[in-house]
């Protein structure tokens, strides 16, 4: 059977655990310890993972984190379960249930009594933003509790396998990677409380949060909420957008970076901004063919010193092209591009096909507001920060009170300022639980500042001016 | 500027160049990077304090005279922008950042590759450098691809 | 052809701008028509695309679109985690 | 600016625009529909679409009997699929109160016409294996009960009625109702003024405060009730499940959803249309005691709407002793979809002045005055 793991990686080194084996369809899987089940069927070729509803289009793996509905299927008797989030166990027994499964005929066994408890801060995401928060307000004495739905804390950092940007006293040229490390080192030394692999269910009046965890229901009542959820891919309408092998560039980078598998032998990247420009190097450092990366702008958006890692390894960047189709009928074969005029329209006879087994889509990220709308904040459709944010106070407290955004989800930015973010709500905290203090109001200036700073340059006009636009003037409200 | 928002590639134009007295002295960096980035790390990783920003959204100035060419940056720029080019030797040797499988050996033939990943040369490897998983690896080049090639292909 | 806009509810663009020509002209009555928005990954998706569409139906900007209410819980959650009927 | 109509329709619900249908299709279309957010925006956009004919009380049997009939030619009537299922409603009884009670509902159910059966535990899973009927005394089975999804019917109506010329006002919120004397003159919003001499009142939650602009008091109070909707499965539950007792209800879609819901007891009133965490844990609770199989099935969402309840559970419709033309058409405590068209077709005859096709005297508002309530009892949640 087909392997797509990948034994050897120039930066990433993949601990996989002991050999086991699982049942799918009755067919023996070999998989390793700690591989999620759809890893494990994608490492060994998988492609249709179920059908779609109406229409019973095949759906293969798609966003790898858990959040759609391409890899649900039967396990153990439980119908509708997320393989790509659900750990292979040995034995275990897989099946796909297609469009609508059956109703389960076992009753499992009960789940323990929902435990409440009361606490001072909750943070939900643990990325960049979300660690920073929790470091802060733990240091100085607040009880902090982070949820996190990967069981790897560090956000979208634990993907990142080349060295960051940014200030060199803000940790660039450090790698993501290690960067997760340091974080949560940090963050357990300050004493933060780390829920890994839980799932935020809600928000409910007053400030309580329902949590989902591996022992079963959690009640928090808290003194303030910090919303630092990260941002979701953008997806793109072009004929035959689901058939499987094409993915999102997050699904892809969990999958190569996380779990050491390649996605396919060939990839049309669409998109260059630096999500697209890193993936697609990511995925020549995993050994893995990109054809060609296309942009629909006429110059391509990401830094040009990415553009010119592909360009050095004889990656073509085709500026002015979008995507028009996806070539297949059970899986991606290939791809018909051409070239937008001025107006975004079509040029006749540009069209040409490309071979590909991928489709890797990088056409930006939204803020993943779901949390903060739950919490009923008034939201704002700003362009410049990638979506709808809400609107918030200098100190990132959104309209309802206690409740706080930092990082990507309070407007698409880089790292090192959802850091710096995440440091200014921890501060923001702590002067609501305890009273402000010197310390805090000069920590509070210092990242201000640094903030300021990331947003110099070309780069940083455009958030800039969105920030703007969401912000509440202190001296009104 | 030229047309590198277009087609990702850099033209000599676009670059700050080591004047040609300046080259004959010794090993010089080369910085490929046109930006206005927040980024900073070659200026910390310089020895000699020969890299500086007044902002960190600046283009990196370099003072080519106060520069060893210890090729210490090279490993550390996030954009694998930085080169140093040597033609004190003949041949003359340049030293390229590189992040892939297999890494080349000392002594080893690879094929030394313009901006554009075309094959320019066939180049000997005669240094390897690491810095965590960047390596810095010094090739052999003819004078006239020193600024040609700014990446290498393992033949193997 | 099929161009799909929401994945989860399995609802092409086709199917969009039959609705929208039928009269649902806005978010929260499209959502409630087509489901989209409705099913597992709950808009995270499709929604901003359905915006898009949306606007440009309607000759209007994305910033005066309308955001659908979100609902808790933000994932599906098990009847039996919720209903934790066993004492520890 | 100011403008006239014949009659201003106050609710963008089932019960406004289902009675701008029945007006229209009389002819009469010099009708403004106003709806505050968007068509089918509130109760009637977010309840579970039961349709039951199994009352207490003999004047929502009638209502309830009459709606069905309606309902079940209504596909065909507005040209689209409402997806009206007639699977049954299976109510269960837990106490030997609710099993006397239950006799006397058949009874007086199979009086009127309705072909209700008294079903026992056992015969109960049968239609509905997976019940746990362990705690369960009795049941009451009606086949030509069902359920439809709202959203459908109302937009299907909206359609309808535009295509006749009523016109519809969406984000268009009532600020007053000016009355001199005994009269309407006009309806104030936040968008103008509209002249006119009749009005209807079926803003749901919001009718006592839309009553109020008219300087009429209305017992209806609003309380939220909350539902919620389960991933899909391939066919397996026929009937509504419903227990007055536990104030649950349950059913699959066509879609193969579970949509359901149950009340909470200690609701306080007012509106208020946001989740709580009492009834994410509360229905997941009932839900696995009823059906076990529920604990390996996931919710997908919850979502809450209001109960526009009065003090006998039983709506109010017709014209108020102070105006006239000030028809009522709210107060239906949570039934207020399945017996609308009726009531709907009715309160148009009204309106026009005709002999109404069913009589709903003892609906007026007026009933409140005496001490003579028929409490109806089978209200669930």
């Amino acid at each position: 059977m087909e392997d797509k793991r990948i034994r050897e990686h120039p930066v990433l080194e993949f601990e996989r655990g002991h050999e086991i084996h699982f049942d799918f369809e009755g067919e023996e899987v070999k998989a390793y310890k700690g591989e999620t089940i759809a890893a494990a069927l994608y490492a060994n070729g998988l492609v249709k993972f179920t059908e779609s509803k109406h229409h019973h289009r095949p759906r293969g793996f798609f966003c790898a984190i858990g959040k759609c509905s391409s890899c649900i299927m039967t396990v153990n008797g439980i119908p509708h379960v997320r393989t790509c989030v659900t750990p292979v166990e040995e034995g275990m027994k897989v099946k796909r249930h297609g469009a609508l499964p059956e109703f389960p005929k076992e009753v499992p066994p009960s789940s323990p009594e929902a435990k409440e408890s009361k606490v001072d801060i909750a943070v939900v995401g643990g990325g960049p933003a979300g660690l920073s928060a929790a470091i802060i307000a733990a240091q100085h004495g607040a009880d902090v509790h982070l949820f996190d739905e990967g069981d790897h804390q560090g956000g979208q950092l634990v993907k990142q396998t080349h060295q960051f940007f940014g200030s060199h006293l803000e940790e660039a040229g450090t790698r993501g990677i290690d960067l997760a490390e340091d974080l949560l080192r940090e963050a357990k030394k300050a004493g933060v409380n780390l829920h890994p692999g839980t799932t935020v269910l809600g928000y409910y009046p007053e400030k309580t949060l329902a949590v989902e965890s591996k022992n079963g229901l959690e009640i928090y009542h808290t003194k303030g909420i910090v919303y630092a959820t990260g941002a979701v891919e953008n997806y793109l309408a072009f004929e035959n957008n689901d058939l499987p092998g094409i993915y999102g560039a997050g699904g892809v980078q969990t999958l190569m970076n996380e779990y050491g598998i390649i996605p396919g032998e060939k990839v049309l990247m669409i998109g260059s901004g630096n999500v697209g420009l890193i993936v697609g190097y990511q995925l020549l450092q995993a050994g893995v063919d990109v054809v060609e990366v296309i942009e629909a702008m006429p110059n391509f958006g990401g830094y040009q010193v990415h553009a010119s890692k592909l360009r050095r390894a004889g990656v073509p960047i085709s500026t002015a092209h979008t995507i028009k189709k996806a070539l297949g009928t059970d899986r991606v074969e290939g791809a018909v591009v051409h070239v937008l005029d001025e107006d975004w329209q079509p040029v006749p006879g540009t069209e040409r096909e490309l071979e590909c087994d991928v489709i890797c889509i990088a056409v930006g990220l939204h803020p993943d507001n779901q949390f903060v709308r739950q919490a009923g904040a008034e939201m704002k459709y700003v362009r410049e920060l990638g979506g709808f944010v809400p609107i918030r106070t200098e100190d990132m407290e959104t309209t309802v009170e206690g409740v706080f955004v930092a990082g990507d989800s309070a407007g698409i930015e880089e790292a090192t300022v959802a850091a710096l973010e995440g440091k200014l709500v921890g501060c923001a905290l702590v002067e609501r639980l305890f009273g402000t203090s010197d310390e805090i109001s000069d920590m509070k200036e210092d990242i201000k500042a640094g903030i300021e700073q990331m947003r110099k340059g070309p780069y940083g006009e455009y958030p800039r001016r969105g920030v703007k636009l969401c912000t509440l003037d202190e001296e009104v409200c | 500027m030229t047309d590198y928002k277009e087609t990702g590639i850099l033209s000599l134009d676009d670059i700050k160049k080591p004047s040609e007295d300046r080259l004959k002295k010794g090993p010089v960096v080369v910085i490929e990077c046109v930006e206005n980035i927040p980024c900073d790390p070659c200026v910390a990783a310089c020895p000699k304090d020969a890299i500086s920003m007044d902002e960190i959204t600046d283009i990196p100035s370099i003072d080519f005279d106060g520069c060893i060419g210890c090729a210490l940056c090279v490993t550390e720029c996030p954009g694998l922008a930085i080169f140093v080019v040597d033609c004190t030797s003949d041949p003359c040797t340049i030293t390229v950042p590189y992040e892939y499988l297999p890494v080349p050996e000392k002594g080893e033939k690879v094929f030394a590759l313009d901006r554009e990943g075309k094959r320019v040369q066939v180049s000997k490897v005669v240094r390897v450098r690491s810095s965590g998983k960047t390596y810095g690896i010094t090739l052999e080049v003819d004078r006239e691809n020193i600024w040609k090639v700014r990446g290498l292909e393992v033949k193997r | 052809m099929t161009v799909m806009i929401c994945r989860c509810e399995d609802i092409t663009e086709e199917e969009i701008l039959e609705a929208i020509s039928q009269g649902y002209t806005e978010i929260e009555p499209l959502k409630r028509r087509l489901r989209i928005g409705m099913g597992q990954c709950q808009g995270k998706t499709c929604i901003p695309l359905v915006e898009r569409i949306l606007a440009r139906e309607r000759c209007k900007k994305p910033e005066d679109m309308d955001e659908p209410t979100a609902r808790p819980p933000s994932r599906q959650v098990s009847f039996g985690l919720l209903a934790g009927d066993r004492d520890e | 600016m100011s403008e006239k109509a014949g009659a201003v329709v106050i609710g963008g619900g089932v019960n406004g625009l289902g009675t701008a249908y029945h007006l229209a299709k009389k002819g009469y279309t010099d009708v403004v529909v106003l709806e505050k957010s968007y068509v089918c925006s509130g109760a009637s956009g977010r309840n579970g679409g039961g349709i039951r004919q199994q009352w207490s009380s003999r004047e929502n049997i009638k209502l309830a009997m009459e709606s069905t009939k309606m309902f079940e030619g209504l596909s065909e009537e507005l040209g689209e699929d409402m997806e009206f299922i007639q699977g049954g409603y299976l109510v269960l009884a837990f106490d030997e109160d609710e099993v006397e009670r239950f006799e006397k509902n058949v009874a007086l159910q199979r009086k009127m016409g309705l072909n209700t059966e008294f079903v026992s535990p056992e015969e109960a899973k049968e239609i509905v294996p997976q019940l746990n009927i362990s705690k369960v005394k009795a049941a009451t089975f009606n086949e030509s009960d069902g359920t439809i999804y709202p959203f459908l019917v109302v937009h299907g109506y909206a359609r309808a009625v535009r295509e006749m010329g009523v016109e519809i006002r969406e984000h268009t919120e009532v600020t007053d109702i000016e009355v001199h004397g005994d009269e309407i003159t006009a309806v104030k919003t936040d968008k103008g003024i509209i002249e006119t001499d009749t009005v209807v009142n079926a803003a749901g939650g919001w009718s006592n405060q839309i009553a109020r602009m008219a300087g009429v008091e209305l017992p209806n109070k609003p309380y939220r009730h909350e539902i919620m909707v389960t991933e899909p499965f391939a066919h397996f539950l026929d009937p509504m499940v419903i227990s007055f007792h536990h104030g649950i209800y349950f059913s699959q879609s066509k879609h193969g959803n579970i949509v359901g819901g149950i009340g909470n007891p200690d609701e306080k009133e007012g509106i208020n249309q946001r989740s709580s965490m009492w009834f994410l844990r509360t229905m997941a609770k009932t839900l696995v005691d009823f059906i076990p199989q529920f604990r390996s099935v996931n919710m997908l969402r919850q979502w809450a709407g209001l109960y526009d309840t009065t003090p006998d559970a039983q709506p109010i419709i017709g014209p108020v002793p102070e105006l006239e033309r000030f028809y009522q058409l709210n107060g239906f405590s949570g039934h207020g979809f399945m017996v609308s068209p009726v009531v709907n077709k009715v309160t148009a005859e009204l309106i026009l002045g005709e002999e109404p096709s069913m009589d709903i005297d003892r609906l007026s508002v007026t009933r409140f005055e005496g001490m003579d309530l028929e409490q109806e009892y089978s209200v669930v949640g």
